[in-house]
């Protein structure tokens, strides 16, 4: 039922098919050495480790692909980049699959999809990120009061730091709205 | 020498102390920081994740900013991922002619043009490089003779672009501790990755990364960092009490500049084990 | 095959001599080979015999062995003489044929070998003593053969046997096509025979014998024997290790030897067709005595005694036989095979090798494999060999 | 100019320049080898053992023919031989010219050399300083530095350079200011500017100032020692001596990656229990700094776990290496074999491999002794040794991931990197200066069919400089190139050196034994015919015997799958035929053979006459290939008899059958071959989407055939890259337990998984299962990586089923050779002699010697074409003094030496009825000496005399 549910929204999104495509042809070259899993700082974390990520993606096992938070735990470190040996720009792909899991709006990432709404909602009405209102915001979309709690003792702290920005200046229709406009235009 | 400013987002948050002890440093130093004008967010990890072309919008108006100033000079950034966003998309728009022209046209109606020619240097890439380390030992007499210091550098300003360091077994801050009478501990850690911003996602990736690198550094009086993410993920998931104090902070310190300017009191770790060894 | 003689007139040596006389009178043999006597001589040697009436001077069983029949034996062989020899052979005389055989030098196939238990050897001087006791030898072989074929014995009467037969770790025949099993048998009685080989049959068939069966006791025996001679050469090789452990040792050893030779002439495996003790390699020039008594000290003339046993016991490494005609040899008492037997026995199990043992083994030394002595050639690797 | 003697330059003295001097000076040519570094034996010189016999067997290299002409010593401590002039410590200046006309300039390096040549690096970074001061040291420059331009200037005033490498910026003085004062202070001194690339401008404005060059950083060491070996070959031209040769074979060899150099992800040089293999190869050596014991390098302590890490710049992008280094799987291999049986403390020895590449013949069976003893194999590659766990009092810790991405960790007291090769510096310099043909990476490419031909004529090369090479392939590869300089010298018609027994002495000896001037070649295939050619042009008549109606074996099929090997195999086929010294017998076998090697009378006679003899690909018929003929029929065709002093046998081979049966008119199951032709006749639809399954290794690499083919995954990879080719949207699975694709042919391996071709390995015991019907094929597995069954539906399914040779065993006796435990060839020494048995008069190549392409099976023609042509051109051979020689005085006939001769050297004249020796067999080993019961067997320089004065010596010790 999975399966077919990510297949489905799948083809409906003949962009994030061909992305998909793409990431499938960076890491064609793959022979599943094990350096990237070896080398993840993350990889005690994951679900499945990157080499099974790319033997997924190589094979069109979409489903085990996006099941799995692999992508999510990528921390952008490098490292598997770095040590490769068949210099496969795997950091971006992660970080390509991430936007392929977000475009498909799956349930299971609605979380993160929230966090980084908030987070480019408060760019776009800031130019800079206010961390306050963008958690305030991420907390009020998630809709889980648990959520908030989790964060409450580094807020605390921060604030007692003078770190958190309490006043909310306000700046229209959004600071970088029109650039961001703009973009969204020229990429279509 | 003198160099643009682009402190980023968490430099005027939670990071705030490391922007103030870099202006600082630098003027102690006697050379010129010059901020980037109307400079914005550089997109962080988000715009990567949801928005890929955004993702080089945003840090290539900043890059348009820097060319504006029309000063030649490169563009020094203390924030490691900023610094990443910034040198990937310059990288990008530079080997990519399509995507500076599409960049371009975004940009235009704001009056700015990009076209790559800007150098994006890490803060530690300019300490270790354009002399600093002299001036330092110089003008430290050896103050933090005493201190063993471990030097956590992260990763993204030393990986992908590998500009000034090894990236595995990095150096570049040796030299600058030892400047300041400060014994480096011999670590390996220095380059492992404390778990970045899944970290702030995933508490639990965090607090065992950050365990892992902490452990190697009981031995140290304090861990020096040059990135506000490991900072925060240093200071934040530590259960032993370790002090971590931001690379222009200690060289600050070591130049016998008063701890409030350096904005030695928003640390979240206790740094006072090393600032009760530089009290004069 | 097992067949059997009846024991005539109580007379072990004449029955065997009759059985002699009766293959040389069917022709089963054109010529027999069997230790006798010169005219009324005590002393024994092989002769070769082709007339059925020239028996009655043989000694087929015995304690004389002066001469090992093995090169004889290659004497006679070295090439086809068109004629069928019966050989009557200790186990050690077989042996040193078998070797010979091996080296080219003899070849078995117009021979039929008859082994037999060994009854023996004394030392010279007490062989001289043993044949001078009474007037007519033939009581006293008679009575050396009741004796030493009933159980295991060192002496006889007053005599001991000699080193070499006390500590011999095969003294039954091996390789012959026919042996004659006397251990353990009712000699009086009878004298079983068996064939070992196709042609040990066909001989044993022409003499139209009756059908016999190997002595009871015989395995019993032979257990027994293999046990205390085992001990015996134990102890012997303890004491040759005590006695020649060192060169200093080694030199006393041989201190009493004058280079004679006689040892490497009797020895059936010394082989070499011109030995290197006889060529200019040890020539030297007076000069060079000169020097090494000035190097050394002193030079024993003549010299290189040591050298000279040392150069055969590594010649003769894997083959000697163990007869310990050396020693019987040695006009200088020096018991010679008792370290030859010592030190070639512990050689020989380093290529599992034993002389005389199969006609097929090859010598050691005219094979070379990689595995061996892997310590020396710096083949460490067995596996990839 | 016509009786001059021809001479060929040799460059490089490693092995394949040894190997191609020597086959040059048994052939009566003179030699010029030149080597850079003050010993020959290049690498090899490092390497203890060789794999199989796991010993040293380098001076099996020593020719067999006129042995006293060369010091018969160990290679490793020199070379020496009256045709042969070396010059080690010697730099190459210059080569110019033509086939028959190269005038070649040299300079030994103590004669004004590298040492004379100083050199100042000024930069203020010190990493650059100490960096760039070991590589010009390590190549002889003496080398200062200084960290500013002030200090330079203090140097430069002190004493003279000649070249001053230069940083542009730098606090105080710039490098522009220093580069002006340094020419006032000396104006003949060579400046190259040192400049990140942001301030090139700056570089080339320098220049116009008078620097000579620049350099941007991050440099890449070849590019600086290149840079200062210009400009020194410049400054001592004038000295160099000079030279003139009709040809050169460049064997200048490949260097070892450094492995500290880059990430240094395994810590090379930092943790002391990291180790390359050639450190290693000195720890396990008897001889080397643990004596007989195996030490930790720095602890002292025994040494009982081991690791070995594969790919150690090999196959690693990260590292400019993508191709694969041929040579390292084997190598460690062997060292966890020997570290395994030679030291009984080693409790652990681990080889992380990604494929083990165990190709050729002997390869596998030698991985498989090694897992017998012990050895543990384990497909992973370690990542890093991991941050955090410092090697400690217990070991270092070696973290993996097994398949299913489970953690594992062992600690080990040494890891043991295998580096690879990698191009040199001196290569691509001289492949710039002479303008040869190079590949992406820098090695020479050969030209295509030409073994060892450059686009250069009369410039051969050979061994490493052609990529990275086992023993086996450099030494066959530079007797192939000995060969081609041979015709340049004979078609610029020089004369060889006359042999000095023949000249002084022939009348007075009568032990010599001479050779029939002709060669017999058994097999008409590609191998046999390249052979007969070259040894006919070079003036010797050849038969060739082809059991066929025609020429050309299995090119004949596989002339399509290769590019250009059609056209190849018509020049190739019309050369033969149209040659007047060979005379071609189709359709026929060898009989029998009379007369001692080298006088070898044979008899040739027609094969029977059945429809099968026309069809050359089934195995059963090349296996019957010098069987008794059946004399019932063809009684017309008389019999042949041929006088011939060598032989060479190039009988080949074919696609060994698949050990299962196949379905009759099976639905899309074949084998690789069946495949190909399907391929090549278009039988098969590549333009349309196919589902193709291939499975590697089918009946080879398993008991029965334990060899590695070789040819295999490169034709598989061939065929998948078509399909995809063909049709993007094509699904290709290949099945495989290690992609065997050394050397340069790893791309195409990372071309077909580029093409989106999906690799799935598997081991022996967990086939993947294929099933077939009226409906096509199913395939069945589990894939290791995603631990999920799998399957898929197939067109088609190829079974590589790999190479059996055809050579018959009868055969190979009836001229003293034999058939090795595989059925090949039995060559004298697989690694030294591959293409001769140990009677050097007997030669093999192509696949019935062992399993290979085109290409080596072209080198190994040519190989054994350069013995036979060097055999043919002596007349006579006489024993040396390291031969062994008969007493017939002493003699008494026993033949205990010639059953114990291991090298049938020995036997009885039938004129004379004394013992002889066949100097060409004799190895000198003595084994005949000891077996000999009358001291009539001698080797000459072996005498009695050192011995006995050993022994006088002890038993005459003082008392």
């Amino acid at each position: 039922m999975h399966l077919t549910d990510i297949r489905e929204k799948l083809a409906a999104r003949p962009d994030l098919t061909r992305q998909l495509a793409q990431v499938k042809e960076q890491v064609a070259t793959c022979i599943q050495c094990g350096t990237c899993s070896g080398s993840c700082p993350n990889a005690g974390f994951m679900d499945m480790t990157p080499r099974r990520m790319w033997r997924a993606v190589l094979t069109d096992r979409v489903d085990m692909v996006f099941s799995s938070q692999t992508f999510m735990l990528c921390a952008s470190c490098y490292v598997c980049t770095l040590r490769c040996p068949r210099g496969l720009p795997l950091t971006g792909a992660m970080a390509e699959l991430k936007q392929v899991a977000f475009g498909l709006n799956l349930d299971r990432f609605k979380r993160s999809t929230l966090f980084y709404k908030a987070f480019m909602d408060n760019i776009r009405q800031y130019g800079r990120v206010r961390e306050t209102e963008m958690m305030a915001r991420y907390f009020l979309a998630v809709k889980d009061p648990r959520v908030p709690m989790s964060y409450t003792g580094m807020g605390i702290k921060l604030m007692a730091k003078h770190k958190l920005h309490p006043h909310l200046p306000t700046w229209g229709p959004g600071r970088l709205a029109p650039l961001f406009d703009r973009a969204k235009q020229q990429e279509r | 020498m003198d160099y643009l400013y682009y402190p980023g987002c968490s430099l005027e948050g939670t990071a705030k102390e490391y922007d103030i002890s870099c202006r600082a440093l630098f003027e102690a130093l006697e050379d010129r920081l010059t901020e980037i004008p109307d400079w914005t967010c550089c997109g962080a990890t988000a715009a990567q994740c949801v928005d890929p072309f955004l993702s080089v919008v945003l840090p290539a108006r900043n890059l348009a900013l820097a060319e504006k100033t029309d000063t030649g000079l490169d563009v020094l950034v203390p924030c490691s991922a900023c610094y990443l966003n910034l040198k990937k998309a310059r990288q990008d728009l530079w080997e990519n002619n399509a995507l500076r022209a599409q960049v371009n046209q975004v940009l235009e109606e704001d009056g700015l043009a990009v076209n790559a020619s800007v150098r994006v240097r890490h803060l530690l890439d300019v300490l270790t490089r354009d002399g600093a380390v002299d001036r330092v030992a110089q003008l430290s007499e050896n103050r933090m003779k005493g201190l063993v210091i471990a030097p956590y550098y992260g990763c993204q300003c030393l990986r992908p672009y590998v500009e000034f360091d090894d990236p595995e077994q990095p150096r570049s801050m040796d030299a600058l501790i030892r400047a300041t009478g400060a014994d480096v501990l011999a670590w390996d850690m220095g380059a492992v990755c404390c778990g970045a911003s899944t970290a702030t996602t995933k508490p639990q990736v965090g607090k065992e990364l950050v365990g892992r690198i902490l452990d190697q550094a009981k031995t140290a009086h304090a861990v020096v960092t040059v990135c506000p993410m490991c900072q925060m993920n240093l200071e934040r998931f530590q259960s032993r009490s370790v002090p971590v104090v931001y690379l222009p902070q200690f060289l600050g310190l070591s130049l016998g500049m008063p701890a409030e300017s350096l904005g030695c009191g928003m640390n979240l770790s206790d740094i006072r084990p090393v600032l009760s060894r530089v009290a004069p | 095959m097992i067949a059997s003689i009846q024991t005539k007139d109580h007379s072990i040596t004449r029955t065997l001599q009759d059985f002699f006389a009766g293959m040389l009178k069917t022709g089963a043999a054109d010529a027999v080979l069997v230790p006798s006597r010169m005219s009324d001589s005590p002393y024994v040697k092989p002769c070769l015999i082709a007339s059925h009436d020239r028996l009655d001077r043989t000694v087929p069983l015995g304690p004389g062995f002066f001469v090992n029949a093995g090169p004889m034996m290659s004497r006679l062989t070295r090439t086809r003489a068109g004629s069928t020899l019966v050989a009557w052979l200790r186990p050690c005389e077989i042996r040193a044929f078998v070797e010979l055989t091996k080296l080219r030098q003899g070849a078995r196939e117009e021979v039929v070998i008859i082994g037999m238990d060994c009854p023996m050897a004394l030392s010279r001087t007490d062989y001289d003593d043993w044949a001078g006791q009474g007037n007519d030898m033939s009581d006293d072989v008679e009575k050396w053969i009741q004796t030493v074929y009933q159980k295991p014995v060192t002496q006889v009467d007053a005599w001991p046997v000699s080193r070499a037969c006390q500590v011999c770790d095969a003294p039954y025949p091996v390789n012959a096509d026919v042996s004659v099993m006397l251990l353990g048998g009712d000699l009086d009685r009878e004298i079983a025979l068996r064939a070992d080989t196709e042609k040990g049959e066909k001989l044993l068939a022409e003499m139209d014998l009756s059908e016999g069966q190997e002595p009871e006791r015989r395995k019993a025996l032979l257990a027994d024997l293999e046990t205390e001679r085992t001990e015996a050469f134990q102890a012997m090789d303890e004491e040759m290790l005590d006695q020649t452990g060192s060169i200093e040792s080694l030199n006393r050893f041989f201190s009493a030897c004058v280079n004679c030779y006689n040892c490497r002439s009797v020895c059936p495996v010394c082989y070499c067709k011109e030995c290197v003790f006889n060529t200019d390699a040890v020539a030297y020039a007076p000069t060079q005595y000169l020097s090494w008594a000035d190097k050394w000290g002193q030079v024993s003339l003549p010299n290189d005694t040591v050298f000279f046993h040392l150069t055969r016991l590594a010649h003769i490494g894997c083959t000697c036989v163990g007869c310990g005609q050396c020693t019987l040899a040695c006009p200088s008492h020096i018991p010679v095979s008792d370290l030859f037997i010592s030190v070639t026995r512990n050689a020989r199990k380093a290529f599992d090798y034993v002389p005389g043992r199969d006609d097929a083994e090859p010598l050691p030394l005219s094979v070379f494999q990689e595995s061996e002595f892997t310590d020396i050639v710096g083949m460490g690797n067995k596996e990839a060999t | 100019m016509t009786d001059q003697i021809g001479k060929t330059l040799v460059i490089g003295g490693g092995i394949s320049g040894i190997r191609a001097s020597l086959d040059l000076a048994q052939a009566g040519y003179q030699v010029l080898l030149l080597e850079q570094s003050d010993r020959v034996g290049g690498l090899l010189s490092q390497l203890d053992t060789q794999f199989p016999t796991s010993t040293c067997g380098m001076c099996r290299m020593l020719p067999m023919m006129e042995r006293d002409r060369v010091d018969q010593q160990c290679l490793r401590r020199g070379l020496s031989h009256d045709n042969i002039e070396i010059c080690v410590s010697t730099d190459l200046i210059s080569l110019k010219g033509d086939p028959g006309n190269f005038s070649v300039s040299f300079l030994s390096q103590t004669d004004g050399g590298r040492d004379d040549c100083p050199v100042l690096v000024v930069d203020d970074e010190k990493i650059v300083r100490d960096s760039m001061k070991e590589w010009l040291s390590e190549e002889g420059y003496p080398v200062q530095t200084a960290d500013s331009a002030a200090e330079a200037l203090n140097l430069l005033a002190e004493g003279s350079f000649k070249v001053m490498l230069t940083d542009i910026k730098m606090p105080g003085m710039d490098g522009v200011t220093l580069l002006t004062r340094a020419k006032e202070i000396q104006p003949d001194l060579a400046v190259v500017m040192m400049t990140a690339y942001a301030a090139v401008d700056t570089a080339v404005e320098a220049m116009k100032q008078g620097a000579l060059d620049y350099l941007v950083k991050p440099f890449d060491p070849d590019a600086v020692l290149q840079m200062v070996d210009r400009i020194f070959k410049d400054a001592v031209a004038e000295n160099a001596r000079k030279d003139t040769v009709d040809a050169v074979i460049l064997a200048s060899g490949a260097t070892f990656f450094q492995p500290n150099l880059g990430i240094n992800p395994y810590g090379y040089g930092r943790i002391p229990g990291v180790v390359t293999n050639l450190e290693f190869e000195r720890m396990l050596s008897h001889a080397g700094p643990g004596g007989m014991d195996l030490v930790h390098p720095v602890t002292g302590r025994p040494v009982t776990r081991i690791a070995w890490f594969q790919c150690v710049g090999s196959r690693d992008i990260q590292t400019g290496t993508p191709f694969c280094s041929s040579t390292c799987c084997m190598i460690s291999v062997k060292q966890s074999l020997l570290a395994k049986t030679m030291y009984p403390q080693v409790t652990e020895a681990c080889v992380f491999y990604m494929d083990l590449r165990t190709w050729g013949k002997a390869s596998d069976d030698y991985a498989r002794q090694a897992k017998k003893a012990g050895v543990r194999f384990v497909r992973a590659r370690v990542h890093s040794l991991a941050p955090g766990l410092k090697e400690n009092d217990t070991g270092i810790p070696v973290v993996w991931l097994d398949p299913s991405g489970d953690r594992r960790e062992s600690l080990f007291d040494l890891v043991v990197l295998a580096p690879g090769q990698h191009p040199d510096a001196f290569l691509s310099g001289f492949a710039k200066d002479q303008e040869l043909t190079t590949d992406d990476w820098g090695f020479v490419r050969p030209e295509p069919f030409l073994s060892g031909h450059t686009n250069r004529p009369g410039i051969f090369v050979c061994g490493g400089a052609t990529g990275p090479r086992d023993i086996h392939d450099s030494v066959t590869g530079a007797s192939a190139a000995a060969l081609s300089a041979m015709q340049v010298m004979a078609s610029a018609g020089r004369q060889t050196v006359q042999n000095p027994e023949k000249t002084e002495s022939t009348g007075l000896r009568s032990d010599g034994v001479s050779l029939f001037p002709g060669a017999l070649v058994i097999g008409g295939g590609i191998a046999g015919m390249a052979a007969a050619l070259a040894i006919a042009d070079q003036g010797f008549d050849v038969d060739l015997v082809e059991k066929t109606d025609h020429l050309g074996g299995n090119l004949v099929w596989l002339q399509t799958a290769i590019e250009g090997a059609g056209s190849f195999l018509e020049e190739q086929t019309a050369a033969v035929q149209g040659h007047d010294r060979i005379r071609i017998h189709t359709r026929t076998c060898v009989a029998d053979t009379m007369g001692r090697p080298g006088q070898w009378n044979t008899r040739l006679t027609p094969v029977k006459d059945t429809a099968e003899n026309t069809d050359a690909d089934r195995p059963e018929q090349l296996a019957e290939n010098g069987s008794p003929p059946d004399k019932s029929s063809g009684g017309k065709s008389p019999d042949v008899q041929v006088r011939h002093g060598v032989v060479v046998l190039a009988v080949g081979g074919a696609e060994a059958s698949p050990d299962r049966p196949l379905p009759d008119n099976g639905p899309g199951i074949y084998t690789q071959q069946q495949f190909q032709q399907a391929l090549d006749q278009d039988a098969i639809d590549t333009g349309s989407p196919l589902h193709v399954a291939m499975f590697q290794c089918q009946g080879s690499r398993e008991p029965g055939r334990d060899y590695c083919s070789r040819i295999c995954c490169p034709r598989s990879l061939d065929q998948a890259l078509r399909l995809k080719a063909g049709h993007p949207d094509s699904r290709v699975v290949i099945f495989y337990r290690d992609m065997m694709t050394p050397g340069l042919s790893e791309s195409a391996y990372t071309e077909a998984r580029k093409a989106g071709v999906v690799f799935v390995p598997y081991e022996p015991g967990n086939t993947p299962e294929l099933a077939a019907d009226n409906t096509g094929c199913r395939v069945n597995w589990t894939d290791p990586i995603l631990g999920r069954a799998m399957e898929m539906a197939a067109d088609y399914a190829v079974l590589a089923t790999g190479i059996q040779p055809g050579l018959s065993r009868d055969l190979a006796r009836l001229f003293g050779a034999d058939l090795d435990r595989s059925g090949f060839f039995d060559q004298a020494d697989i690694k030294w002699r591959p293409v001769e048995a140990m009677d050097p008069r007997v030669l093999a190549c192509g696949i019935c010697l062992e399993p290979g392409n085109l290409a080596l099976t072209l080198a190994s023609a040519r190989a054994a074409a350069a013995k036979a042509v060097s055999l043919l051109s002596r007349e006579t051979f006489f024993p040396g003094k390291d031969t062994a020689r008969v007493r017939s005085a002493f003699c008494s006939l026993c033949q205990i030496c010639i059953d114990a001769c291991p090298f049938n050297a020995r036997f009885i004249d039938p004129e004379t009825r004394t013992l002889k020796v066949d100097p060409l067999a004799c190895q000198g080993c003595g084994i005949c000496a000891a077996a000999c019961p009358s001291g009539a067997a001698v080797v000459t320089d072996r005498s009695l005399a050192p011995m006995i004065k050993t022994i006088h010596a002890v038993l005459n010790q003082p008392l």
